[in-house]
């Protein structure tokens, strides 16, 4: 809601040309000198459906013409509490005798709780005067003149503010103040209604996940493009096997509350189940403690699904240290002597990934990288032989695991991609025919859809 | 000659890099020439935001000056830090530091000695300017200040109450802030201010940040991230505006406090080569010959080199970026070379 | 153990997540928000413990096994535990000037104080020396993987060279022949490395961005409606 | 590729590499010998002395209050003569000052200025750190393996520390243990109303499944370890969702719903007019299409055949040439950690280079070099 401060300074400049006019023309009159008339019937409310901190403030525009004015001037004043009652304004009681009061309201009026809440909170502390002199009010800024309304942002929710507001003539003197608004308290509503878009794309994107799943539990076949990466996962097995050498498979260096984390150790499961049908030896460094745990679990599980619980040895898959640059010194290390065949990198990484990919092109092995920081990916694209690139490598760990479930989320997250196409395309075509146009209707349906639908 | 590059020993590549480095450093700490900088648009609007923070709310401004970053990218980013102090101290900008990074404090440290202490000695600790410290919890800890500032941070970082803290009073969450000014070396950074600061509470955001990060907060800009800074370039070319408008400021307040009047005193000082004769002109006969001297000084003397460091840094860019380029085409005839032989790749 | 290890876990998540997205939406609930992230971040800082004791007992291990180079896994935990000595018992930082009387009043990491020390001239040099040493991995990197293998190679290849060139004076001497006000001043590499950010570098990214977060909402509802535990350990 | 690293290196590379290092180590030990010497570090001592002012309290009964004082080291000594028996604590701060301080002061015959053996040799220190883990470029070694070593244990340490300090302490301790921490730890807080409140009780909970966690390190005890895992993995996932959804999804989308056409800024001729118009409607529409074929790339449920593998294709251009810039922003900022580093070497250790004037320039050590 926020006014640009560019847009101001044109208003304001416009304003001010339209004045020069006036100064050369109206020169025989001298109205525009005096202090202009003092806007009226100044009302202040809580903003309804907000997170708290906004007052909603309309008045009644100057009889002062609006070319003869520079604009409006908003002044606040957050009421202090006399010094006896702060010391209960401080702490939890404040809320206790709030709630109190709050409940005597309600029975005998039967007013909405909200505002009860409110009128109680007023009620209890006595404040001090307000200074006389505007001067002493906080000023949260000047408007154009042309504005009858103004939305004060970013108050104290818990304090409780009175308004005035004053006219600018164009040499910047003042109008009288208008009289006090009521106090208000910009209180936080049940619901935060300037959310209500994100929640409904929230609730759309979780929806079509959950539909999806439900209806690939239900037997749905789900059909999933192919994933180049993954075609050469067995490639990359074989060869190892073939050469004797062992597979080399890294987790990235975040721990398990990165969801690529989670993603990798999925990834990782059917790695190690190829492994275990080829017989290959498959080598699990981390460098986070319980991202070791997780990948013996899942490569624990992999072993025994391919009927090889004997070739299952715990002790391939270890932790090295959570530091960093500690870790790849010692993974490179390790690579140099042990030249493994096929080097796996899935997970999140950052600048150790130019190090590994390095290294790993050195000792001539296949490698087949994954991960979502989009920084990292030009080395793993240049010096990997496949790379999954950001929401693939998601969509690998799915596809890899069969699961109804997942692949059925991976559907969903295709309904979500579906829907910002369609309104790109839509918002795209109505502000461009804006653009060739100019019309006004068109120009209300996208600031619609750009600054409702899309949130503020 | 192929023969010979094919099998080039990686050692070679490193030592190339190294004087690429090493050599201009030499010449350019010995010569103290720089390239000369334009900044580009993204600057210019970090340092513009910055300039103007504060003043939609009509008071002195409070910025949060966030660095998320470590000494392993100071490198980068403590001259955007420096530079960003200077203005903020110039500006009268209430400062207010803290780290989501464990080794930030330190970093933090470095600024207020560097910038703070040695050129705005006149600024006081917990009036303008106040160390919060570190706190771990990454972007938690911004969507817990989002509500509450103070159940995530209770004291400063000498362990002073913030209630103790005249700056601190009024400051309850980080909807306080006119501007936060992050500077940035990975995660927890930049993408998590725009996530849970800027987006969620419609504040001015201006972020540096490293070279791997630039790419991915382009987008970001202009809507939710007000000014963005990338790698030394962008140190470099916001350093350069900072020391302009710094002159600037310090030439125009030295001829108000010498009783040259306002107008005056902005036209001079928005073309400081025209000083030193000025000083001649019978206009200047009310200053005394100290202060002349000390005009002229402020207004053509060198910029200290705490101000320079970035622009410094451009000239080891300059060669490193050649000798990069120089070895991407060099392979790239070796490998052309090799496929035309029918060797494999 | 399957109500220990399983289901208490899975209600945990739950709960945590649930109270997560409500109180974006429901301002009277941002103090449970608040006190979840509160807790976070307090296990956050336990989690420095572990990692802490991981390490010991790594390294212990190493040592008691005799294993190569465990000299140096000496070294590590004579480093660790020096450290942790020096800072958690402040040794030679001073008190904060209004409660002198207080030794453990003061800043931690202090200037002067020995674990400043320890900072100052081990941890610093260290950690950014071995973030300098990529310089030298790129150089390398760039003669032996940057090959022009196919159109998207060189594509890559071409924003790399206008990126590297525009960014420094290499740019100006290059291109700065074209005046900057004329019908092609876009082509100079300076402009052409912003053009090239704002319009192809923003496409992609901004891509990418939107497909990850659409990875990372329908993760997390699998996560919080306990489709995926993987985290827990097993993919069941 | 076949690696060349392992190669054996033939006499004549030795013998490069031989003098390379001569040469450093021939400046170096030069170095230090000229003018001033090189790596040192000078302090100016700071005294702090603070006297206790005893204030007896009003009523008489609660005990008495102890306020300390700060004083000027002149007042100080004539205070503690004036009142012998009062209790004072005193220490001494150093402050780094510039060696060019130092050097003045030599000349001017005397002053505070005092040359730090602790820091000189901190500096030394982190100058022999620095070389050694650029050692490893030229081989694995036993500098590097002792460099390496050092710093994983003295970060994991300082992690373990700072978080202590920074958030246990006031965001855990504060709270469960106020009497103490005020005692102990930190004198400046305020002691809620009745010395505890009630509502941090909560704050066991933390303190629990932060216990838990570290029971991962016991053996039997590892499944403990799973709920606050869960927690932590619990939390992320709805804060996640909802912010990425709104920052990364309704935001960026937002961001791309811009008109194809825009008219050029540039009113200079018809000519620039129309000029400047093509080019940028140019670039918001390339903008648009990238987007959307990256999108289509994106896509998993068709397969890459016919217009969709076209327009697929295209994304994967776009994704490229992100790529691109990304591989190009990753170099310039790797160039410049180097260059801080080498930096440090040349200024604030060889004193070859005085780019923050700390020092009076020598000549004598560019004649070295040239």
């Amino acid at each position: 809601m926020r006014m640009s401060t560019i847009q101001t300074t044109l208003l304001a400049t416009a304003v001010c040309a339209s004045a020069g006019v006036q100064v050369v023309l109206g020169s025989s009159t001298t109205s525009w000198l005096a202090p202009p008339e003092a806007p009226t019937n100044l009302v202040a409310n809580d903003l309804p459906w907000d997170g708290g901190g906004t007052v909603q403030i309309d008045w009644t525009a100057s009889a002062t013409p609006e070319d003869q004015l520079k604009g409006y001037e908003i002044l606040a004043h957050e009421l202090s509490v006399t010094p006896q009652e702060q010391a209960v304004e401080t702490d939890e009681q404040a809320d206790r005798a709030a709630a109190q009061q709050t409940e005597s309201l309600l029975e005998g009026e039967g007013i909405a709780p909200e505002d009860a809440r409110r009128q109680a909170e007023l009620s209890t502390p006595t404040f001090a005067t307000p200074p006389e002199d505007v001067s002493e009010w906080d000023s949260l800024g000047i408007i154009p003149a042309v504005q009858t309304t103004y939305q004060a942002t970013g108050l104290n929710k818990d304090g409780v503010y009175i308004f005035k507001i004053r006219a600018i003539g164009l040499e910047g003197e003042f109008s009288a103040p208008t009289a006090a608004s009521g106090e208000i308290r910009p209180v936080a509503a049940f619901f935060n209604g300037r959310k209500l878009p994100l929640l409904i794309t929230l609730a759309l994107i979780a929806a079509a996940v959950f539909i999806f799943i439900v209806l690939a539990r239900r037997g749905m076949p789900m059909r999933i493009r192919k994933i180049a990466g993954l075609e050469a996962v067995d490639e990359a097995v074989g060869r190892a096997t073939e050469m004797g050498r062992s597979i080399l498979y890294i987790n990235g260096i975040q721990d398990m509350d990165d969801l690529q984390t989670v993603a990798g150790v999925t990834v990782l499961g059917h790695v190690a189940k190829t492994a275990a049908e080829y017989d290959a030896k498959i080598e699990v460094p981390t460098a986070r403690s319980l991202v070791m745990t997780a990948a013996r679990e899942s490569v624990q599980s992999s072993y025994f699904s391919a009927g090889r619980p004997d070739a299952y040895n715990p002790d391939l898959i270890y932790y090295v240290t959570d530091e960093q640059f500690g870790f790849v010194a010692y993974v490179s290390g390790m690579m140099t002597r042990e030249k493994p065949a096929a080097c796996f990198y899935m997970g999140s990484f950052f600048a150790e990934s130019l190090i590994l990919a390095e290294t790993g092109n050195s000792v001539g092995a296949i490698q087949i990288a994954g991960t979502a920081n989009p920084s990292q990916l030009p080395f793993f694209v240049a010096a990997c032989d496949y790379t999954l690139i950001g929401e693939e490598f998601f969509a690998a760990s799915a596809y890899l695991s069969g699961q109804p479930d997942q692949l059925g989320s991976l559907k969903g997250q295709d309904v979500g991609k579906i829907l910002v196409g369609i309104v790109i395309i839509i918002g795209v075509t109505l502000a461009t025919l804006q653009a060739i146009t100019g019309s006004d209707s068109l120009e209300a349906a996208v600031n619609y859809l750009v600054n409702v639908l899309l949130g503020s | 000659m192929i023969k010979l590059l094919e099998n080039l020993d990686r050692r070679w590549i490193f030592l190339a890099m190294a004087l690429c480095v090493s050599v201009p450093i030499l010449v350019i700490g010995l010569t103290g020439v720089t390239f000369p900088e334009t900044p580009t648009p993204l600057a210019e609007a970090f340092f513009a935001e910055v300039d103007r923070a504060g003043e939609a709310n009509g008071r002195q401004a409070n910025v949060l000056i966030a660095l998320d970053y470590d000494p392993a990218s100071a490198g980068e980013l403590s001259p955007m830090s420096a530079s960003l102090v200077n203005q903020c101290a110039q500006r009268g900008h209430r400062m207010y530091f803290i780290s989501l990074w464990p080794v930030g404090p330190q970093m933090i440290d470095d600024s207020i000695q560097k910038v703070i202490k040695r050129f705005y000695p006149e600024l006081v600790y917990g009036k303008d300017y106040v160390n919060l410290g570190f706190k771990a919890g990454s972007e938690q800890v911004i969507k817990v200040m989002g509500v509450d500032l103070t159940a995530e941070f209770r004291t400063d970082v000498e362990g002073t109450m913030l209630s103790e803290i005249p700056m601190m009073e009024g400051i309850t969450s980080l909807e306080d802030f006119d501007l936060i000014a992050e500077i940035s070396a990975g995660y927890p950074g930049s993408k998590e201010w725009v996530l849970y600061a800027a987006t969620q509470y419609d504040i001015p955001l201006v972020s540096g940040m490293t070279g791997v990060q630039a790419p991915q907060n382009y987008p970001y800009y202009p809507t939710q991230m007000q000014g963005l800074l990338g790698a030394i370039k962008g140190a470099a070319e916001y350093e350069f505006i900072v020391n302009a408008y710094v002159r600037e400021n310090i030439v125009r307040k030295m001829l108000v406090k010498n009783g040259i009047d306002d107008e005056t005193s902005r036209t001079l000082a928005s073309d400081l080569d025209q000083i030193p004769t000025w000083t001649t002109t019978a206009a200047a006969a009310s200053m005394t010959p100290q202060a002349k001297a000390d005009l002229i000084d402020a207004a053509t003397g060198a910029t200290p080199g705490e101000f320079l460091e970035g622009q410094r840094r451009m000239g080891p860019q300059l060669f490193a970026h050649l000798l990069m380029v120089l070895l991407i085409i060099l392979g790239n005839v070796i490998f052309f070379a090799q496929r035309r032989r029918g060797g494999s790749a | 153990m399957q109500i220990l290890t399983r289901s208490i876990p899975l209600f945990i998540t739950a709960v945590a997540g649930v109270v997560m997205i409500l109180s974006a939406f429901f301002p009277y609930t941002s103090d449970w928000g608040k006190f979840a992230g509160q807790f976070f971040n307090i296990l956050a800082a336990f989690a420095f413990v572990l990692g802490g004791g991981n390490l010991l007992k790594l390294h212990l291990k190493k040592i008691s096994d005799q294993r190569p180079g465990w000299a140096y896994s000496g070294v590590v935990l004579v480093c660790f535990i020096v450290t942790l000595f020096v800072g958690l018992m402040k040794i030679g930082a001073y008190p904060n000037p209004t409660y002198p009387n207080v030794h453990f009043s003061g800043e931690t990491q202090g200037s002067g104080s020995m674990f400043w020390w320890f900072y100052e001239y081990v941890f610093k040099p260290l950690t950014s020396t071995m973030f300098a040493m990529l310089a030298f991995y790129v150089a390398s990197a760039a003669f032996r993987a940057f090959r022009a293998k196919n159109f998207e190679a060189i594509l890559l290849l071409g924003t790399a060279f206008i990126v590297l060139l525009g960014r420094t004076f290499a740019g100006v001497l290059a291109t700065g022949w074209i005046p900057p006000d004329s019908a092609f001043s876009g082509l100079r590499l300076e402009n052409l490395s912003v053009y090239v950010m704002q319009v192809f570098n923003t496409a992609g990214t901004r891509a990418i961005m939107i497909g990850i977060a659409l990875g990372i909402a329908s993760t997390s509802m699998k996560i919080i409606l306990g489709i995926d535990r993987s985290f827990l350990g097993s993919g069941d | 590729m076949s690696s060349s690293v392992s190669e054996p290196m033939t006499s004549a590379q030795r013998a490069i590499w031989a003098i390379v290092c001569l040469v450093i180590v021939l400046i170096v030990v030069a170095r230090s010998f000229v003018g001033h010497g090189m790596g040192r570090v000078y302090v100016e001592p700071k005294p702090m002395d603070f006297v206790a002012e005893v204030s007896e309290s009003a009523d008489g009964e609660s005990a008495s209050t102890v306020d300390w004082k700060q004083l000027p080291p002149t007042e100080f000594a004539a205070y503690v003569a004036a009142n012998p028996g009062t209790e004072t604590i005193s220490w001494v701060e150093y402050d780094q000052v510039p060696p060019r301080s130092y050097f003045a002061q030599e000349t001017a015959g005397g002053g505070p200025i005092v040359f730090s053996w602790p820091r000189t040799i901190g500096l030394w220190l982190a100058a022999f750190f620095t070389l050694a883990i650029f050692s490893f470029l030229y081989r694995d070694n036993p500098f590097y393996k002792f460099a390496e070593s050092v710093v994983v244990g003295v970060s994991a340490g300082y992690w373990m520390v700072v978080g202590f300090w920074d958030t246990i302490v006031p965001n855990l301790l504060q709270r469960l243990l106020p009497a103490f921490s005020k005692e102990y730890l930190t004198p400046g807080m305020e002691l809620p109303a009745g010395g505890f409140d009630m509502v941090n009780l909560v704050f066991l909970i933390p303190l629990v499944l932060g216990l838990m966690l570290v029971c991962r390190l016991l053996p039997k005890c590892g499944w403990m370890s799973l709920w606050p895992l869960a927690f932590i993995v619990g939390t992320m996932a709805g804060l996640r969702m909802v912010s990425y959804i709104e920052s990364d999804i309704l935001v960026q989308t937002k961001e791309t719903v811009i008109p194809l056409y825009v008219q050029g800024d540039n009113t200079s001729s018809t000519f620039m007019l129309v000029w400047t118009t093509i080019w940028s409607s140019l670039a918001q529409i390339l903008l648009v299409i990238g987007v959307l074929a990256c999108l289509v790339y994106f896509f998993f449920s068709v397969e890459h055949k016919g217009a969709v593998g076209k327009t697929a294709r295209v994304g994967i251009w776009y994704l490229m040439i992100t790529f691109g810039a990304a591989f190009g922003f990753t170099v310039m900022g790797r160039i410049a950690l180097l260059a801080a580093r080498v930096e440090f070497l040349f200024d604030d250790w060889m004193w070859l280079i005085d780019p923050m004037q700390q020092r009076e320039f020598i000549t004598a050590s560019v004649g070295l070099l040239f």
